[in-house]
């Protein structure tokens, strides 16, 4: 902990970077996003198990973006980050939304969170992000901190969830997504949590013409769901920030992860773990599977 | 580093001492074989010709075994076994419905796709390096001349090992064992197997011409990792010295057998002294000297 | 929005299975139809001048033609509209005939159809927006990419018409492979005679300017208006100043350093050298890598002989920029090199014919400087390794072509040619050898080109053999050639004094980088690709830029001279306006809510999609987005599908306008 | 499902081969069923996922997707770019519940009117023999029963501005 917050406040005092974007504890299982601008600010950084919040989102928000012109000059932002969070990072610079040297990124070994705020760590409170999770350790990072410790093993839910609904037949499948998808009342947190989802004005909220009905009825959050799935194939890195957002509690990582598998199998994709790649969408390989197609 | 083996007709018989050489070099490496339980005959000898489905469904029946007993890799050190495996498997698995007709045929279902190799991709499996770290004697004042014959590249298509044309790959390995290669013309020509049983004069002809073709180019002794073109280099030269006066005796040895003699294998522990013509490893004469 | 719906019934092809009537019926009911009528050929003058005057006489705004396929008349019932007023992308047809009327037997059901397919015009139609053509203006300049017999044709013909010409070579001298070759089929006349004169039109054409040993490094730019930047190599000479006197290249002290590309590496060059005695420009090049001065700093001899004092050993590369309208690649070909499997490539080698083991196993080009008047034997047949006059040649065809398995599949096209052409070449100066060639076809479509051949077999006793080759080694200073004899059915062996090779015709190995750099389609070979193999043979599929010569495949002269002519004939006809038209169906972007993720770049098949930098008055970069470049846009609409906050937009083909058909389902 | 169901199927076809190929079906007096109605777009590639949920919304009981073949298209890359985009889509709809022959994707070229013909007959078929696509018109259900004054085209009614 120490370490952190004398690197940053070094940081900041070198006028390296504008500010840290990273945690604060607010009681003991829980913590809160925190912009660290002074000294004062950086003796409240923590990294912990309870440090889930994926706070790459912040990076394109315009407000926080505007912090790094000060006094005329552009500075850097700090992103206190989890190997998971730098993937959103990593997609992030990818898609043009920042460069590597706009980010100081300060990078955790992790060995997983929690799933929610007031639960203790233990292996059957892990979040869901963190079972299938291959990368303990950052794969960017301008500096490294905490310790490599073991992960917990957990079930993974959502795999034998997507297996269970792969055996159904089309009708019940349809009526299962149905019935979860007309739980949305359309407050877009999903959205407003999701780090790639930062384009200035949503397909959703576009009206000439109008492209998804935006009032929650069962026809726009049909429309909606599939479309949110579907901007984010082969592009989501699988934080579940969505469906923790969601008040509805839509099984949102269901659609995500499934996609991100077929990623995986149909074209070896995984997002955001190279700059180097191409994106997968975007991109195209003439070997690309014909099976589609008549 | 356990191997599956696939020993074949020949190695019990007329190639025995390629048998021998083979297990005690492999030993030697730090990697065994793991036998084929009953196996049976590859397919290569008239089947292949006269049915073209009992060849197949002989060489499968005992890549079947070979996945019943549990083995991923499988080394068939005669180039003939080795072709015929590596073929008949590729025409056997490409279509679901002669997969499925030939393990009728064998009784025996083909569980998965073994990966046979040649004498030379079981040394790069084992490691170059590991050859190179058991050396305890340099032949570096040998000339080899490296003979592939016909089946051990071929089909280049299905092998992927090795041009076809223009092989290097048994030069490599060689080479490991301090010796010399030779470039050298006759390589991959016919030495006449096909015909070993019914016209002997061509094969003698041909035989011939492979050995003086080696020795024109400087070699000193001939390596090869088939037991057929062995049996024809080797012992017909008596044959040869009949029909073509100035033929002087030219040793060949196996390819496991030159390996063994560098690993520090004694000629006798190689079953060299089981061929016809003699071969003793002579130290360089200059270098005694010097000691 | 008073919109006029005209319902053809043409003649009987779609009258007959469609109820025109009852279609221009129902479709005056629909909202915004002013008037709906049908006639019995609305392509007609008459018909035409009836949409006219229902135009004028109800103050249209749109109109919707219930006819043919709109590839078929589009254009006649837009030009239609423009003279009554309209804006001509007003203006949808509805496919009543190949789509509906030719397809179907029921009337009533196609009938229905019909409607249907009307009211998906009509719904189309209202959301279209008033479109006007796109200007573009022409330079009327000319890049050729290559001063080989195809760029320099290309040059010539269009300096000859008036417009100035740069003519770019990366070697020091123009002329390409033909300046290499003795003699050419099927006259067997003097490849340097028919050239020479040629290169020196080029040099003293007052409307081409050559930049000789420089290469094409940055293009930018569309259509009518590239802007090209060419690196000028270091020749290490003033150029301005020398007079190609050669003193500085006959007293070079380095004599056996470099070989000598020219001739095909038979013979060796000083470090200050011209290519061959007829180059264009006459002006040597010093070769850094071998030069004693760059490696010791001295010697100096070229500047102790030089009376104009024109070397400039401190010389760098220096760029040019060039604004032209259009583009002429013109790059030709390479040959096979067949030595030992290269590495990392496709092609597994012949390394069982010994190429670059034996001396005197040789490619094309080889035995074309050998059989040369001006070669390194001046013309006399002898083999390279020892000199000694071949009584025994055998040459073999398609080696790396029509060979899937180690080579390309493609066929080579002028190796049946210039085979039989060496084999004569060589009976005529060794009256006493004997010539063999393998072959697998002979392929000798062409004017004059099977006599040819014939003449090689029948009044010059070559002797050709269907079959392939197996093998070449050395034996008693032999070459020993295995083959097959295809038609006896036997094997064949011959003991050879020479091999020629005639190894296939293979892209230059920079083209796939040229081709980048331009922005042209290549296929798996690195050949460049044509907009339409039958129908746009010379153009390629970007605007602006042409091809010419074995670039786009291998090819002989003759048909590099003709393609070139071509490729010139369309630059003229580029030039034949002062302002480009094109269709206005070009992706827009909004700038206000791209989100800048650049996808719509990524996709973009003409790299259309440009960065433009968001920026405040005082300079502050707020943000980056897209922007469509409109002379490099073709109007696909990829990116308008790929971009996830719908900034962009394809106009004529919106998404208001997509959406309403499928609203009018 | 009822004996006389007619389904009603749009197809998103590129300008360059699948539209021109139906042109030439045309022209070859080729016959197939009337349930076919054609979309046209420039490329492939431009054919946006959102159109097929819009065509859903519209009543659409199944869609076909055609384009220029690979190595085909008239833009050098605009099918290869959509052959990824579909395959993801694809996999989502079926995911969620939406039987594979509602949505089919085709290569046409512009000189296969026969191929043409045979795509959108077993397009067809295929659709008739599923049925309507009662899923979705549930959804569809009701949204008219708690919207039953919704007019047809949403397009007309809002007229706010773009940015406003």
């Amino acid at each position: 902990m120490e370490e952190l917050r004398k690197l940053a406040k070094e940081l900041l005092e070198k006028k390296e970077i504008a500010a840290v974007i990273g945690y604060r504890q607010i009681s003991a299982m829980r913590t809160k996003p925190i912009i660290a601008k002074t000294a004062e600010d950086c003796e409240q950084l923590v990294f912990n198990e309870y440090c889930l919040n994926n706070l790459a989102v912040y990076l394109t928000k315009a407000r926080i973006k505007e912090l790094k012109r000060v006094n005329g000059s552009v500075l850097k932002l700090a992103v206190t980050a989890k190997p998971c969070d730098i993937h959103s990072v990593i997609a992030l610079m990818q898609e043009s939304q920042m460069k590597r040297e706009d980010v100081y990124i300060i990078g955790f070994n992790c060995h997983g969170v929690v799933k929610d705020f007031d639960i203790a760590f233990r292996g059957e409170t892990l979040a869901q992000k963190c079972i299938p999770c291959e990368t303990h350790k950052p794969l960017y990072f301008d500096s490294i901190l905490g310790e490599v410790k073991e992960t917990p093993a957990a079930p993974d839910k959502v795999i034998e969830k997507i297996k269970e609904i792969e055996v159904m037949t089309a009708e019940q499948r349809f009526k299962y997504f149905k019935s979860e998808f007309d739980k949305c009342i359309k407050c877009f947190a999903c959205r407003a949590a999701c780090p790639l989802c930062y384009c200035q004005r949503c397909i959703t909220d576009k009206t000439i013409p109008r492209w998804i009905e935006s009032s929650p009825h069962s026809r726009g959050n049909y429309s909606w769901n599939i479309v949110r799935a579907f901007h984010l194939s082969g592009r989501c890195i699988g934080c579940g920030e969505c469906e923790r957002a969601c008040p509805m509690d839509i099984p949102l990582s269901l659609l995500n992860r499934k996609m991100a598998i077929e990623a995986k199998e149909a074209y070896s994709y995984v997002s955001g773990r190279s700059l180097e790649t191409p994106t997968l969408v975007g991109s195209y390989d003439v070997k690309d599977s014909d099976e589609l197609f008549m | 580093m356990k191997l599956g083996y696939f020993p074949g007709c020949s190695q019990t018989g007329t190639a025995i001492e390629y048998d021998i050489s083979l297990r005690k070099v492999v030993d030697k490496l730090g990697a065994s074989l793991d036998e084929i339980k009953d196996w049976s005959c590859c397919g290569a000898t008239s089947a292949h010709v006269t049915n073209h489905k009992l060849a197949n469904a002989l060489a499968m029946r005992n890549i079947a075994l070979a996945g019943k007993q549990g083995l991923d890799e499988l080394v068939a050190p005669c180039a003939a076994c080795y072709n015929r495996l590596v073929v008949s498997q590729h025409d056997t698995l490409s279509r679901k419905e002669t997969k499925e007709e030939i393990e009728s045929i064998i009784e025996t279902k083909i569980e998965k796709e073994i990966k046979v190799m040649n004498l030379i991709e079981l040394f790069r499996k084992i490691g170059y390096d590991k050859i190179t770290a058991g050396k305890t004697k340099d032949l570096k004042n040998l000339n080899v001349a490296c003979y592939y014959g016909c089946l051990l590249v071929r089909p280049a298509d299905i092998t992927k090992f090795d041009d076809p044309e223009q092989p290097e790959s048994m030069e490599e390995v060689v080479k490991l064992t301090g010796a010399k290669t030779v470039d050298w013309n006759y390589k991959l020509e016919c030495c006449g197997a096909g015909h070993s049983l019914s016209r002997r004069d061509i094969v003698l002809d041909l035989s011939h011409k492979i050995i003086e073709d080696a020795k024109k180019n400087g070699a000193d002794v001939m390596v090869v990792a088939c037991p057929m073109c062995h049996t024809n280099l080797d012992m017909r030269q008596r044959a040869m010295k009949r029909e073509y006066k100035d033929h002087k005796d030219f040793p060949v040895l196996y390819l496991t057998e030159l390996i063994g003699l560098s690993l520090g294998l004694s000629e006798k522990e190689l079953g060299i002294d089981k061929h016809y013509i003699n071969f003793k490893y002579k130290e360089p004469a200059v270098e005694k000297a010097a000691i | 929005m008073k919109i006029g719906v005209f319902i053809c019934h043409c003649g009987e092809n779609i009258g007959r299975t469609v109820d025109c009537p009852r279609v221009a019926k129902a479709c005056a009911w629909f909202p915004g139809v002013a008037v709906s009528i049908d006639y019995k050929y609305m392509c007609s003058d008459p018909g035409q001048n009836m949409i006219k005057d229902e135009i004028r006489k109800h103050k249209l705004d749109a109109i919707v033609v219930g006819s043919c396929s709109p590839h078929m008349h589009e254009k006649t019932f837009r030009k239609a509209a423009v003279s009554a007023g309209i804006n001509p992308f007003l203006v949808e047809i509805a496919n009543l005939r190949e789509h509906c009327s030719w397809v179907h037997d029921d009337i009533d059901a196609a009938t229905d159809k019909a409607i249907e397919l009307t009211k998906m015009a009509v719904e189309k139609v209202k959301h279209n927006q008033p479109l006007t053509t796109i200007e573009v203006p022409v330079t009327k300049r000319t890049l050729v990419i290559g001063g080989g017999i195809a760029g320099i044709q290309a040059a010539l013909d269009v300096a000859n018409a008036g417009y100035e010409v740069v003519l770019v070579e990366k070697e020091p001298s123009i002329g390409g492979h033909m300046s290499q070759l003795s003699e050419t089929f099927p006259t067997l006349d003097c490849s340097q005679c028919i050239l020479t004169p040629r290169m020196v039109e080029v040099y003293q054409h007052p409307k081409i300017k050559l930049l000789s040993y420089s290469e094409v490094e940055k293009v930018e730019g569309f259509i009518g208006n590239f802007t090209v930047t060419i690196r000028k190599k270091a020749r290490h000479i003033d150029e301005t100043l020398c007079t190609g006197c050669g003193l500085c290249v006959t007293k070079c002290p380095v004599k056996k350093k470099a070989y000598n590309s020219f001739e095909e590496n038979l013979a060796y060059r000083p470090a200050v050298y011209v290519p061959f005695p007829q180059a264009v420009p006459n002006i040597p090049v010093i070769d850094e890598t071998v030069c004693t001065y760059y490696k010791t700093g001295k010697c100096q001899m070229c500047v102790k002989v030089c009376g104009r004092e024109a070397i400039r050993f401190e010389q760098q590369d220096t760029m040019v920029t060039e604004d032209v309208g259009a583009i002429i690649v013109a790059t030709g070909y390479k040959l096979y090199s067949i030595d030992r499997k290269p590495e990392d490539s496709m092609l597994k080698g012949y390394g069982e014919y010994g190429y670059g083991k034996y001396k005197d196993v040789i490619d094309g080009l080889q035995f074309e400087r050998i059989a040369s008047a001006s070669g390194p034997t001046e013309g006399e047949m002898k083999r390279p390794s020892d000199g000694k006059v071949p009584k025994k040649v055998v040459f073999i065809q398609c080696v790396g072509s029509r060979d899937e398995s180690k080579g390309f599949s493609y066929c080579s096209k002028i190796c049946c040619m210039y085979t039989a052409k060496h084999a004569m070449l060589y009976k005529h100066k060794v009256h006493d050898g004997e010539a063999y060639v393998f072959y697998m076809d002979i392929r000798s479509g062409g004017k004059m080109y099977e006599e040819f051949v014939r003449r090689a077999i029948e009044e010059d006793g070559v002797k050709y053999v269907r079959g392939r080759v197996s093998k070449i080694y050395e034996e008693n200073g032999k070459y020993i050639v295995k083959g097959e004899d295809t038609i006896a059915g036997m094997p064949v062996v011959i003991d050879a004094d020479m091999v020629v090779l005639a190894t296939a015709m293979i892209a230059q190995p920079e083209a796939s980088d040229l081709a980048q750099t331009i922005g042209i389609p290549y296929d798996k070979y690195g050949f460049y690709n044509e907009a339409h193999p039958k129908l746009r043979p010379v153009e390629s599929t970007t605007g602006g830029v042409f091809l010419a010569g074995a670039c786009q495949s291998p090819k002989d002269i003759p048909e590099s001279v003709a393609m070139a002519s071509a490729a010139a004939a369309k630059a003229l006809v580029l030039f034949g306006s002062d302002k480009l038209e094109r269709e206005p169906v070009i992706a827009k972007v909004n700038e206000a809510l791209c989100a800048g993720c650049f996808y719509c770049r990524k996709v973009c098949p003409y790299s259309a999609v440009e960065v433009r930098d968001i920026v405040t008055r005082d300079g502050v970069v707020l943000k980056q987005v897209a922007y469509v470049n409109e002379g490099l846009c073709q109007g696909c609409g990829t990116c308008t599908a790929t971009c996830p906050s719908k900034s962009i937009e394809l106009a004529g083909f919106n998404n208001e306008e997509i959406f309403a058909q499928i609203a009018a389902l | 499902m009822s004996e006389n169901f007619e389904p009603k199927i749009v197809a998103f076809v590129c300008n360059w081969c699948t539209y021109t190929g139906a042109d030439l079906a045309g022209t070859s007096r080729l016959k197939y069923p009337t349930n076919v109605k054609l979309i046209r777009v420039m490329c492939s590639g431009g054919i946006d996922p959102v159109f097929i949920l819009k065509a859903f919304e519209r009543g659409a009981d199944g869609i076909l997707v055609s384009g220029c073949h690979p190595n085909d298209c008239h833009y050098n890359a605009g099918n290869f770019h959509a052959r990824r985009r579909w395959e993801f889509f694809d996999e989502l709809l079926k995911f969620t519940g939406v039987e594979k022959e509602r949505l089919q994707f085709s290569w046409v070229s512009a000189s296969e009117g026969k191929k043409f013909v045979d795509v959108v007959t077993k397009v067809t078929n295929d659709i008739r023999a599923l049925g309507p696509f009662k899923s979705y018109k549930l959804i569809n259900e009701e949204f008219t029963a708690q919207f039953p004054e919704t007019p047809v085209n949403e397009n007309e009614v809002i007229l706010s501005g773009e940015n406003a």
